[in-house]
């Protein structure tokens, strides 16, 4: 385990981004995975995206380009400009589903939603 | 810049926390929010200005007003945040996944631009490049991108058109 | 006897008779204190002019202490500080937190302002005094106000949410320091000249939204939920018309930086609301119904809905509510002041008197344009400002979009003086406009000359028949 | 001639009546006529429909407690003829009055037939919302009736049978039914003592 | 908006702005609409017409200034005319023509404030309210000087009126009536083609003539609907018939024809006191009449053509100094019969100036 090292010295790099990018991408997990109520599993995949777009965003301010060439390298923009577009409509279409379950099975409780059962 | 972090980051992983902890649906659409903005600052010392401001417009101004109403249509019963019994297997696999990808990020020998996040001198712009890119080199995505956002507003609104007729036959 | 001036009959006759004007009551006071009164305003003009003079004569200019320009001052105080060797974050801390407290003192006076000439304008035009007992003229009156809002008790609804209660005047006061981020006051003088500045106007509008909602709900009282829908549907719609008028102002200048904006203006000696007039019109309408002005004020109709989505809120809460109304009215003043009125510039009036105060000035004439509008128009109805928004205001906007981007690209490649194009840009923008406006509106059923259809005299009585009579004829 | 300028004889619309709906009138005056108050529906309906009267309006209808029987007055205006019909029913049963609500002849019936069973207690068969109007629900008297206190009254009419007091509303009771011991019928002179001291308290 | 959420009840009033005093109306809402409605009134009930059996005919005029005392004068007009009635009282014709006078001021007045609460309801700030009140609070000095009070005139008196004008009111009231037309002209031009007044009235709450007269609607309300009804012409009383002037009637029957209808009342109305001031002739204001009257045993019903239409008093005597039996006619409450046809379906905006354009009056509904 290497040591800790002093608070003048600490700088911040790619790692923590991505640490701190997989550390939400989990709480996401949790809460798409265990949440009862179906917007709420909506947020939890919301946050997931978010972090996914960390993690891109840090990749592309992190890469080599980014030091070498006068342009920044914006691809990595560019993916997370279409993450956001799809999470929006995602968002529109889940919600309205949401809604559109509640008013054909009076609940959002995704646990009874058990139509494939047969 | 390394208080901005860490300040930022707490935020946003607590905000996220408390967005699985609180009861009520609406307290954690609150804190989702929350924690919406505190990505979106993350976002800014990544130098990704445009993608900040985005951000907040998106999501913290546009989907979480959608979830708002998605809450308020549904009934007062079911606005509990309650989690189900899969809650003990998910944290489980969400801990692998954190691990995963910790141990991976710590354990790659990134070839990355060593030094603080933000400086001065490169906040550059970044819209002009992007819309370069968009309506460039990725012009078919682009295109795409806003077929599918106009057959999600489609959608959406035939999903509320057949609401109207179900709840007048009913 | 009847020679004699009649005594007014009654207590308040005699009052109004018995009444001097401001100017009679000057008249009548001594001759020692006309003239001390006199000479002050003298000294005082005087004194203006010989500084006046001083600036025009250029030796001030491009010196800290240059006055006009506030940003001189704090550049300088960063290369000094630079100079002196601190720690790199300390001089752009400082000049951050100088700038904020600029910020927040313009808006805290800008409150207090606004708030009396809002009541004192208001009552003008409603033939009443208005406040004229606080301090001179009232002046002391929104002071007054604070103080006693800040006394009241504040009343919370047992069945409230506390914790969501308590967050939202906080909430939507945030977004209403914010929005001031980006504004330029003069040339150098803008404290977050963000690159993505109309983008991120309109991301902080879109903040309030959830503020507003959550007043409503946590309040757990239906005018209040009533309103916080009314209010989030419609600052939803009007995002779009919003974002569709100030996308034609970045087409047209090629810029979304806000100093830039008001640069090309001066540059081009040429006011956006000419040349976009459609865009101008739409901005304004559709901010009055962001943040809840008349005729726009769905949101907390006093007569509907009592106060919408502030009504369990009391003592200094409410005054949160409040104020951030006013202060977003006269935000809305500032960045209609940016982006269509040419900002601090007034065609080469900004190079003699300093830029903030033309802004200020055009806050100051964008804002009595909504006292003006609060104290004349009535309210709209909500379904009727929702179809204004989707059926009206966002296919012409979408249409002048179209417009201002081919009429951009004209532009861009024009070799020779701007005057023809921008000219010709104006002329062709304000034709169409009207003539769009026209025919759109009768397509979509509007007509005058059958709305406005009076009631008929009759000179006969009856009933039924009669009725039917003069229906059938 | 306290008649209106404009109002039929009474003798007139009695005749027409007993030719169209026998048995009706019971009595006729010069300025109104009288009918029994289980016909008053069928009354007022063909009043309404026929031309010669076109009673298009009710515009008027109220009640008199005539200490024996209840009267309910109906003023029926005309406005294509211009002129104005005066229709009483004559209630007898004092002690639970009920007759027919007009309200499917004029919907202008609702709230006045309410105020009149509000004030008067005359319930009407047939009345889509028959509830108090002014007072609340479980007042234990209805004040236009002579008999609402048991005071004197300066007219110089005898001592009513009625209310010992004035009764006041009883927020602590659920279904605000207030202080029946109010309501003194035949035992008044037992506690007669006792609610008079409580009356001089209120008072 | 969200029209599929669950209903709720909404409790509109006894405090709310746009009730015009302790009115109260249950409303069930489906999102924005209105599903059903019930009101409850009586918070300023007073048993008027109980108190009236013991007080002598007199003393129950003031009765009629707290019942409506937006219209006092016309209450005091009815009042005095159903006694005369039917104590057999003559009046002289200076009184008559000063009854007119002060009903047609009492009308200006109180339209001026039912279209300013009706313009406030639909959203204006106040502001054409306030202008309204100047011509009302010119009216009401007149009042002053006559009677010495301004809401409760109290001024009517069986056999004439109370006082006789001091010599500075006819000055005043010819300025009055000199500078009303303009003034009228300039509301006109802000609210009659104001697009978003037009846009908040027209097609809103309509009544039909059918429904309106079946509803009992009187004045205004039933004006609007098309009805040329006026009992001023229709039953001239006092001296209405030596007037030249015309009814207003609407020709859609929506809130806006009730608005107009108003307004052009209001004309009306400076055209009868100009002809009134230059008719008016010398004499007595007022008979003798005992102050203890004993009209003979009879009844009467008399009325009015009020600001709210029909000022109905039925008067029963038996022959005491006081009446057997008193009774109001209220338009404002027999208006509201129809209110609950009127508001369901309707938006709560549409409903709220739909109930400003019946304008009530509370101290008449309650009594």
């Amino acid at each position: 385990m290497p040591p800790i090292p002093a608070i003048e010295d600490l700088s911040i790099t790619l790692a923590h981004y991505l640490g701190l990018a997989g550390t939400v991408f989990a709480i996401g997990t949790v809460i798409a995975l265990s949440k009862r109520n179906a917007v709420a599993v909506l947020m939890g995949v919301e946050l997931m995206l978010n972090a996914v777009n960390l993690t891109v965003l840090a990749f592309s301010r992190f890469s080599a380009a980014f030091e070498e060439g006068g342009s920044a390298p914006l691809e990595g923009h560019v993916f997370v400009v279409f993450v956001l577009t799809v999470a929006a409509a995602e968002a529109a279409v889940a919600l309205a589903m949401a809604v559109l379950v509640y008013r054909r099975r009076e609940t959002v409780d995704l646990d009874r939603f058990n139509l494939m059962r047969g | 810049m390394i208080l901005a972090f860490f300040a930022l980051s707490g935020l946003t992983v607590a905000s996220a926390l408390l967005v699985f902890v609180a009861r009520n649906l609406l307290h954690a659409l609150a804190f989702l929010v929350l924690s919406f903005l505190g990505m979106a600052g993350l976002f800014l010392t990544l130098s990704a200005d445009f993608i900040g401001v985005a951000q907040v417009l998106i999501y913290a101004g546009s989907i979480s007003v959608l979830m708002v109403f998605a809450v308020m249509l549904t009934p007062l019963a079911s606005r509990n945040n309650g989690s189900t019994l899969y809650v003990i297997p998910a944290m489980l696999a969400a801990g692998g996944l954190a691990s995963l990808i910790g141990f991976v990020a710590i354990d790659t020998e990134w070839d990355e631009r060593k030094g603080e996040a933000l400086g001065v001198s490169d906040f550059t712009t970044t819209v002009a490049g992007i819309g370069d890119l968009l309506l460039g080199r990725y012009l078919l995505a682009f295109e795409v991108a806003s077929v599918l956002l106009l057959f999600a507003l489609l959608g959406a609104i035939v999903l509320v058109q057949e609401r109207r007729r179900a709840g007048e036959e009913a | 006897m009847s020679e004699q001036p009649m005594r007014p009959a009654t207590p308040m006759l005699r009052q109004i008779a018995e009444h001097r004007s401001l100017l009679q009551r000057f008249m009548g006071v001594s001759k020692e204190w006309k003239g001390f009164a006199l000479l002050l305003l003298g000294g005082l003009g005087l004194s203006n002019l010989a500084i006046a003079y001083v600036v025009i004569d250029g030796r001030l200019d491009g010196q800290w202490y240059d006055i006009r320009d506030l940003g001189n001052v704090t550049q300088h105080l960063r290369s000094w500080m630079q100079d002196e060797g601190f720690h790199p974050a300390v001089p752009y801390l400082t000049t951050a937190l100088l700038g904020a407290l600029g910020i927040l003192s313009v808006v805290g006076g800008w409150l207090l302002i606004g708030s009396w000439v809002e009541r004192r304008v208001l009552a003008k035009f409603q033939i009443r005094q208005g406040p004229n007992r606080t301090g001179p003229f009232g002046l002391f009156q929104p002071i007054a106000d604070a103080v006693k809002l800040m006394q009241k008790e504040v009343v919370i609804p047992r069945v409230a949410d506390k914790f969501l209660y308590y967050a939202p005047p906080v909430i939507i006061f945030i977004p209403a320091i914010l929005g001031w981020g980006p504004v330029p006051w003069a040339g150098k003088m803008s404290f977050l000249d963000l690159n993505v500045g109309v983008l991120y106007t309109i991301a902080i509008s879109s903040l309030g939204v959830l503020g507003v909602f959550l007043a409503g709900w946590s309040s757990n009282n239906h005018y209040s939920l009533l309103g916080a829908m009314r209010t989030v549907a419609m600052m939803v719609s009007y995002e779009i018309p919003i974002s569709l008028a100030l996308l034609a102002v970045v087409l047209l200048t090629g810029s979304m930086q806000l100093s830039t904006i008001v640069a090309w203006q001066a540059n081009y000696n040429a006011w956006l609301i000419f040349l976009l007039p459609f865009a101008a019109f739409t901005f304004l309408f559709a901010s009055t119904a962001e943040i809840n002005r008349t005729p726009n004020d769905i949101g907390e109709a006093e007569s509907e809905i009592v106060a919408g989505f502030y009504t369990e809120y009391s003592g200094m809460k409410a005054g949160l509510f409040m104020g951030v109304e006013l202060g977003n009215a006269i935000l809305v003043g500032a960045m209609m002041a940016t982006f269509f009125l040419g900002g601090y510039t007034m065609f080469g009036l900004e190079t003699w008197i300093p830029g903030y105060l033309i802004l200020a000035a055009k806050i100051g004439a964008v804002y009595f344009l909504f006292v003006w509008l609060r104290g004349t128009l009535p309210r709209f109805r909500l379904d009727q400002l929702m179809g204004y928004a989707w059926k009206f205001l966002i296919p012409l906007s979408v249409v002048q979009v179209l417009l201002v981007a081919v009429e951009a690209s004209i532009f861009a490649r024009w070799e020779t003086p701007a005057l023809f194009p921008l000219a010709a840009f104006a002329l062709l923008n304000l034709g169409l406009t009207v003539e769009m406006v026209r025919r759109w509106a009768h397509a979509l059923g509007y007509a005058p000359e059958v709305a406005q259809q009076q009631p008929v005299m009759a000179t006969a009585i009856g009933g039924l028949k009669a009725a039917q009579k003069m229906r059938g004829g | 001639m306290p008649a209106g300028p404009h109002q039929l004889l009474g003798h007139r619309v009695a005749d027409a009546l007993e030719a169209a709906l026998p048995g009706a009138v019971i009595g006729r005056h010069v300025e109104w006529i009288e009918v029994r108050s289980d016909r008053v529906r069928d009354v007022l309906r063909w009043l309404h429909d026929s031309e010669s009267f076109d009673a298009a309006q009710l515009s008027n209808l109220t009640s008199v407690d005539r200490h024996t029987h209840f009267e309910v007055v109906y003023h029926l205006q005309s406005l294509d003829l211009n002129h104005q019909i005066v229709v009483k029913a004559i209630v007898e049963d004092h002690e639970n009055p009920l007759l027919p609500s007009v309200y499917p002849v004029y919907k202008g019936a609702l709230l006045q037939e309410r105020e009149v069973y509000d004030l008067m207690g005359i319930r009407f068969d047939g009345h889509p919302d028959l509830r108090r109007l002014f007072l609340w629900e479980g007042y234990p008297a209805f004040p236009l009736r002579k008999d609402f206190l048991s005071l004197g009254q300066i007219t110089g009419k005898a001592v009513n049978p009625g209310l010992q007091r004035f009764p006041f509303e009883d927020k602590e009771s659920p279904d605000r039914m207030l202080n029946a011991g109010n309501i003194v019928t035949g035992e008044r002179e037992a506690s007669a003592g006792n609610a008079g001291g409580s009356a001089g308290a209120g008072h | 908006m969200n029209s599929t959420a669950e209903p709720y009840v909404l409790n509109i009033g006894p405090q709310h702005p746009s009730t015009h005093g302790v009115f109260r109306v249950r409303v069930v809402m489906d999102g924005e609409v209105i599903r059903d409605l019930d009101m409850i009134v009586g918070y300023l009930h007073r048993s008027m017409e109980k108190l009236a059996e013991e007080r002598t005919y007199t003393q129950n005029i003031p009765f009629t200034d707290r019942a409506d005392y937006l219209a006092a004068m016309s209450g005091n007009l009815g009042l005095a005319l159903g006694i005369e009635r039917l104590a057999g009282i003559d009046v002289p014709e200076r009184a008559s023509y000063l009854r007119v006078i002060f009903a047609e001021l009492q009308r200006v007045a109180s339209h001026a404030m039912a279209n300013g609460t009706l313009v406030s309801d639909a959203g204006a700030w106040q502001t054409p309210l306030l202008y309204m009140f100047r011509e009302r609070e010119k009216i009401l000095d007149l009042f002053e000087m006559t009677c010495g009070a301004r809401l409760t005139t109290n001024y009517m008196r069986a056999g004439g009126v109370s006082f006789e004008p001091p010599a500075e009111f006819w000055p005043a009231l010819n300025e009055l009536v000199a500078e009303l037309p303009g003034r009228i002209d300039e509301y006109m031009e802000l609210l009659a083609d104001n697009e978003i007044f037009l846009a908040r009235t027209r097609g809103i709450g309509i009544i039909t003539p059918e429904d309106a007269i079946n509803g009992s609607l009187v004045g205004p309300a039933l004006r609007g609907s098309g009805v040329p009804w006026d009992l001023r012409k229709a039953e001239p009383y006092c001296v209405y018939d030596r007037f030249d002037f015309d009814v207003p009637v609407g020709t859609r029957g929506d809130v806006y024809d009730r608005f107009m209808c108003r307004m052009m009342e209001t004309r009306e109305s400076v055209r009868i006191l100009k002809q009134a001031i230059a008719q008016i002739p010398p004499g007595p204001h007022k008979n003798d009449v005992p102050l203890a009257l004993r009209p003979p045993v009879g009844e009467v019903y008399s009325r009015v053509e009020g600001p709210r239409g029909e000022n109905g008093f039925y008067l029963v005597s038996d022959g005491g100094p006081a009446p057997y039996r008193f009774h109001l006619r209220a338009p404002s409450l027999i208006n509201l019969s129809l209110l609950r046809e009127l508001a369901r379906g309707a938006s709560l905006p549409d409903a709220v100036v739909t109930l400003g354009s019946i304008d009530i009056v509370v101290g008449e509904i309650d009594r």
